[in-house]
């Protein structure tokens, strides 16, 4: 392994910071969400942003050529993603559309639905939404219940979605939804959330502005050419569109970059001598350092072609342990900037308490690399 | 001792408003205060509001082992916490019994019976946490006033509050313990700027207080000028393990919801309690439980009997609010993607409302309110084990 | 619950210190294993010293009158288990047989078994050991394979046990072993450990004069009125027997005089002020604390007769957390005193790393606190 | 780098003992010490014993990329840990290359090489811990001479050794990292007292050396007078990084024992690998051993690529004891009863030999041998964090 950057790829990063430098207002910092929360303000950004950054070559370089990249490597999107998460994720939704959206239906869409949807992924004008999590199914894709009932040559669907980020500003929903009775009898389809019986209630989130939405199907009806792939073969869809996700958020940056705001503000204070923050700071920043290697090394393996293995997950759990350990830092450190005193920070808190405490993620991570990594069947 | 639980009981089931939680449920802060102040006065009227005043300044006058049982009855039968009055009833009177003046007394403790008067606290100020003593806020004398100007935080309520028992440096040369007084200031005049301080749950219990020029007539200083150090212990030690009580009761309770939501389905299949790893971990949490309650009951025994009780607040407070933070997150966990959502608050319901999110995020506001962590392992240390006082170079905030 | 000791309590207290200050050699800290761990020396110590202790009225206090007692309560068997305890439990494998043998053998034997063991254990004249642990069985008594086989009014004892503290020097052997093929068709045999047929071997334990031992039984053969109780009752006198155990040993007195003795070390070096130092001591002192809390309101429980509950498993948890913080805290800030530097220190690690780390303890007592007491079913 | 790789398991398979382990297990502090000699000879024979060393010197001079390939490679075969001569090795040639003169290198160089020179490190104190700069030993010149009196402690197979690389005071008034210089003493001669610490594994790894009057020739001083604390940190850099990453590739092949392992029963029914809490437990250890070698390789890259590492040798330590101390710790808590046994220990074998017992309470030796963690943790506060070193009243002894 070699974490060396080429001069290209420094070249390439110096590029996106010199446009994020240009096409960010002045009152970026300030005015939208920082730590790009889904909040409206922010996805309205997106729509005039990503273009100028397609327009510079920078939104889809790593794409094959046909559809508007420039045939670059996982580096590059690697790249792209840690400046654009250092920024606050300027791209808003958009970057699922670039990561993992357009990279599917590549793979699996028919001619005329490549010709339809991506170029304007391309050009950064189609806001996406992820339409996976039910109500009571948890994080279990296959107890979904939301049906699309074949009719003729339509599909009318029928069910609702829950946590469904930019719900309220998506122009197209990529859909999930169960066409038979069977535990994988899953189709995916691409349904526009203007389509009649389509509705969003929103209820609002932790976070400033960020909203959690919930997306009702009630009769919707959309044609047969709506459908990704096969009928029943939304499983394998999902599996292998997650697979490009698998590096994960690079959430070091910001980890680190948190971690030097608490401890500049315990400086200021002077109580940056006390042994006891000194060596819980001094232990968090080793494990985003080792959050970062690990990074590194699961995108090394991807450009490489490696076959896949848990690294992914043990990149995860390493990042998961830094942000819960940090945020206990805060509380028990700088209680004053949680409430008030500083923004970003709490900011910060308010976007990670889910990811560190709820929803099973950390169990989940650990019972895959259980299961799949150290191959430890289960009784 | 049987027959007062039973008369509280009674009581309760006469009083307590039984739809009351339904009520609170996600009320505004209006409703709250209103219901705050409705509570006071049920509970004032059956004679429980100030069962540890002196009869003579209209209290119950109840022996400390009654007022135990009434605070566990009050968090067995899930009755609000009367969290508006709590400095009203216990830091003020237990202050001006001690060293007040007669004048001071009858000017207050019947008005804050009748419910007129709401008192806050301003001890903490930015920057210095708990270490109380490194306060900044001056009150300077100027014939027969003091002229104050400085910042308090962390003061519960004081939006709702007429009266704060201030914390103030009056001779600045003095050393650190020293040179401090303490006074009772007017929160409603010209120069007072209180702003609330919101939370992350959406909620504002705490206000940070400035002052501006405020004025304080000379007569409401509480004991000699320049003692106010000492006039704080009577403050601080004034409710004497009851609100812990009542709040490992409330755990106690909260627990069996915890076990009921262990029922629920994981992400991973099967349900969390058939989860080895859920299952010790609730057990876990019970174990701390019961064992802070044996800590609880320890203490109350030894007040009860008049002994003293050492580093013994400390170690509880330490053990409480870890053990807090750990049973709100062991719910916000088995709450799954659900417990995500902001789902109404309880208002007035204590540390361990069911709704994991808001619970973990306010589990926080304990650690400040009862002062942190740091501070009170510093006092463990010293009185449990004999350990010096560590060097000022090194002293952590608190 | 009251806490407050009466008056009589602590004169029964006194005279029980009086007594050790009496009879225990000058030598006895250095020659004897200070915290019992059945080194032959303080088995064979035990049988000059119990006699004398029975003799002023003290081995056996809590036993009914009729067997040598004063038909003392539980606080009196408790008192005498804290201060042995404290002093390093000069009753050697005793302890076992007035804490639970002998209430045992009043409940379940005959008359003529009274007879015939009661007095010597009154006296303090017989050592018991323990026949229950076995290889492979782990702690799960069900499953052991020691069979006693009925022919004609004898029964012939094959197998063997494990971790059978004393046996090297033990008279009698309190035997579980299986007398049918069901799961509870377990039997009670009080076996003279002299019987032709059984034979110990012994392993270097991990303190200083232990021994780990393995019992033998190669067709022992005994008469039936060696049984105890019914054949197949074992497990119902085994669970009687373990229930007098409850409470377990007082672990918190030990452990707060040996925290004690780690931050005199410190206080020496001049590291006491060292905030991470206060902060781990403190709470270890916490942790003792709320265990001796939880003894005390345990031992009161068994003096009303309170049904059983899971008060002595949150006991012992609490117990052992506070140990291993202990041990922890003796690595990290006192090495020095656990590779020569104190051998109080070092055999006070030794002996406790087997109760905090193996065997699976912790998980045990957690399982049980979330079945009996949480009523939580497993699925 | 392939062929490289390939050349050194072809040696390895050549010439491993293949029963070494079974021979090594419960064996003599003799018959370790001969094997140790044995394995040397072996390695130095086959031109990989110094692989960092000049050609000049006698070494292999092989580049660092290829040092890493090797150790590796060790690792991998379960060759047996080198440890009686890792400071003859590495910290004496580090040190004369860089700061010793021609005469020390050419005496003392070839000696180690054949076999015939093993070195001890007189470094710790009592009461200093690693917070090398208080030490007390003291050395006083006389004419041609120093007379050095003290006392060292945790020196490794210092019972073994001929020569210490010795750090003592010869300028008391000086601050504390001034006035200390660095020697090579001989320990074959009056005065010296070498009592090796008898370890709660039964092994003395590490030694006491008492000084009493205790001569060196001033031709051994290494470097300037008053300038040894600059020279130590050539020693301690010396092996940059290989050691753990032996350490944790070794631990990486570990892993597969403890994993075969959660196949046993559990005493509550079942195997540990169907306990949902031992499964996680076993992901957890995994997920933190993973995250250890991505550090170790980052860290080896940069110095090859002649990078500078900051911090990165102490986050490593850390992270490293404390994984080291809980995979030891699930060892034995999964070996259940039996794992209380004392087993015979594997010598030479490294820290997890699959003996838990010995191998838990062995884990703690690391500790002391590379520097406690707290000191650690301070370097990685100053380093990566660019926090003030903190003030002297509250540092913690390392």
């Amino acid at each position: 392994m070699e974490f060396g950057w080429s001069q290209a790829q420094e070249n390439y990063r110096e590029r996106i910071r010199a446009a994020l430098r240009e096409l960010l207002p002045a009152d970026w910092h300030e005015t939208y969400t920082p730590q790009s929360y889904a909040s409206d303000a922010q996805i309205e950004f997106s729509r005039k942003f990503c273009p100028q950054l397609a327009e510079r070559g920078l939104l889809v370089r790593h794409w094959p050529k046909e559809w508007g990249g420039e045939g670059g490597d996982d580096w590059e999107q690697f790249i792209l993603a840690e400046e654009m998460k250092v920024a606050g994720e300027p791209r808003g939704p958009q970057y699922m559309n670039v990561n993992w959206i357009g990279p599917t239906l590549m793979r699996f869409a028919t001619p005329e639905q490549r010709e339809k949807y991506l170029p304007g992924i391309a050009r950064g004008t189609t806001i996406w939404c992820q339409g996976f999590s039910e109500p009571g199914a948890g994080t279990d894709l296959a107890a979904l219940r939301t049906k699309a009932e074949r009719i003729g040559d339509r599909y009318r669907i029928n069910g609702s979605k829950i946590w469904t980020s930019y719900a309220r500003k998506a122009d197209m929903c990529f859909l999930l939804a169960r066409t038979g009775a069977g535990r994988k009898e899953i189709t995916v389809l691409l349904v526009p959330m203007a389509t009649m019986g389509v509705s969003v209630t929103s209820n609002p989130g932790l976070c400033k502005d960020g909203h959690l939405n919930e997306v009702f199907f009630t009769d919707v009806d959309v044609a047969i050419d709506a459908r990704l792939g096969e009928e029943g073969q939304g499983w394998a869809i999902v599996t292998h569109a997650l697979s490009f996700e698998r590096t994960g958020v690079p959430r070091y940056h910001v980890g680190i970059e948190v971690l030097g705001l608490a401890i500049a503000q315990l400086k200021a204070e002077g109580r940056a001598d006390d042994p006891i923050v000194r060596a819980r700071a001094g232990m968090i920043a080793a494990q985003f350092e080792a959050a970062r290697a690990l990074t590194y090394l699961v995108v090394d393996q991807r450009v490489k072609r490696a076959p896949e293995n848990t690294d992914a997950n043990v990149a995860r759990i390493t990042a998961l342990d830094a942000v819960v350990e940090l945020m206990n830092f805060l509380v028990e450190f700088t209680p004053d900037c949680l409430a008030g005193g500083d923004a970003q920070l709490e900011e910060y808190y308010r976007i990670n308490v889910p990811a560190g405490v709820t929803a099973g993620t950390y169990e989940l991570q650990l019972d895959l690399i259980a299961q799949r990594g150290l191959g430890l069947p289960r009784g | 001792m049987m027959a007062f639980r039973d008369s509280v009981r009674a009581w309760l089931r006469a009083n307590l408003p039984a739809d009351w939680k339904h009520a609170m449920l996600g009320a505004s802060e209006a409703e709250h205060i209103a219901f705050q102040r409705q509570w006071f006065c049920a509970l004032r009227d059956g004679g429980y509001v100030a069962p540890h005043w002196p009869k003579e300044w209209g209290g119950a006058g109840l022996s400390f082992a009654d007022q135990i049982v009434l605070y566990e009855e009050l968090a067995r039968a899930g009755a609000p916490r009367l969290v508006l009055y709590f400095i009203s009833l216990y830091h003020t009177p237990a202050t001006l019994l001690a060293h007040g003046t007669d004048a001071q007394r009858r000017r207050h403790l019947p008005a804050i019976l009748s419910g007129d008067e709401i008192w806050c606290q301003g001890f903490s100020e930015p920057n210095a946490g708990s270490d109380l003593a490194s306060l900044r806020t001056r009150a300077e004398r100027r014939g027969d006033r003091y002229i104050v100007n400085g910042q308090k935080i962390w003061s519960s309520n004081a939006q709702y509050a007429r009266y704060c028992l201030l914390l103030a440096r009056t001779d600045p040369a003095a050393p650190k313990h020293k040179g401090i007084s303490y006074f009772i200031l007017d929160l409603d005049q010209p120069g007072v700027t209180r702003k609330p301080i919101r939370q992350m749950t959406g909620g504002a219990h705490f206000c940070e207080i400035f002052f501006d020029d405020v004025e304080i007539p000379a007569e409401n200083l509480i004991g000699a000028e320049n003692d106010g150090w000492t006039v704080a212990q009577a403050t601080l030690s004034s409710e004497r393990g009851l609100t812990i009580l009542e709040l490992t009761e409330r755990m106690r309770i909260a627990f069996d919801v915890l076990c009921a939501e262990a029922n629920n389905e994981t992400p991973w299949g099967g349900r969390y309690i058939d989860d080895a790893g859920f299952r010790r971990r609730l057990a876990e949490i019970y174990a701390r439980l019961e064992a802070l309650r044996a800590l609880v009951s320890n203490m109350l025994d030894r007040v009860v009997r008049g002994e003293s009780v050492g580093a013994e607040p400390s170690i509880i407070k330490v053990y409480y609010s870890e053990l807090l933070r750990d049973f709100t997150a062991l719910g916000l966990r088995m709450g799954g993607l659900d417990a995500q959502r902001i789902a109404p608050v309880l208002m007035g319901g204590g540390y361990e409302t069911g709704n994991w999110m808001h619970d973990y995020l306010y589990s926080w506001s304990w650690t400040i309110a009862g002062g942190s962590n740091e501070v009170q392992r510093n006092i463990i240390a010293e009185r449990a084990l004999g350990l010096p006082r560590e060097a000022p170079a090194a002293k952590p905030r608190g």
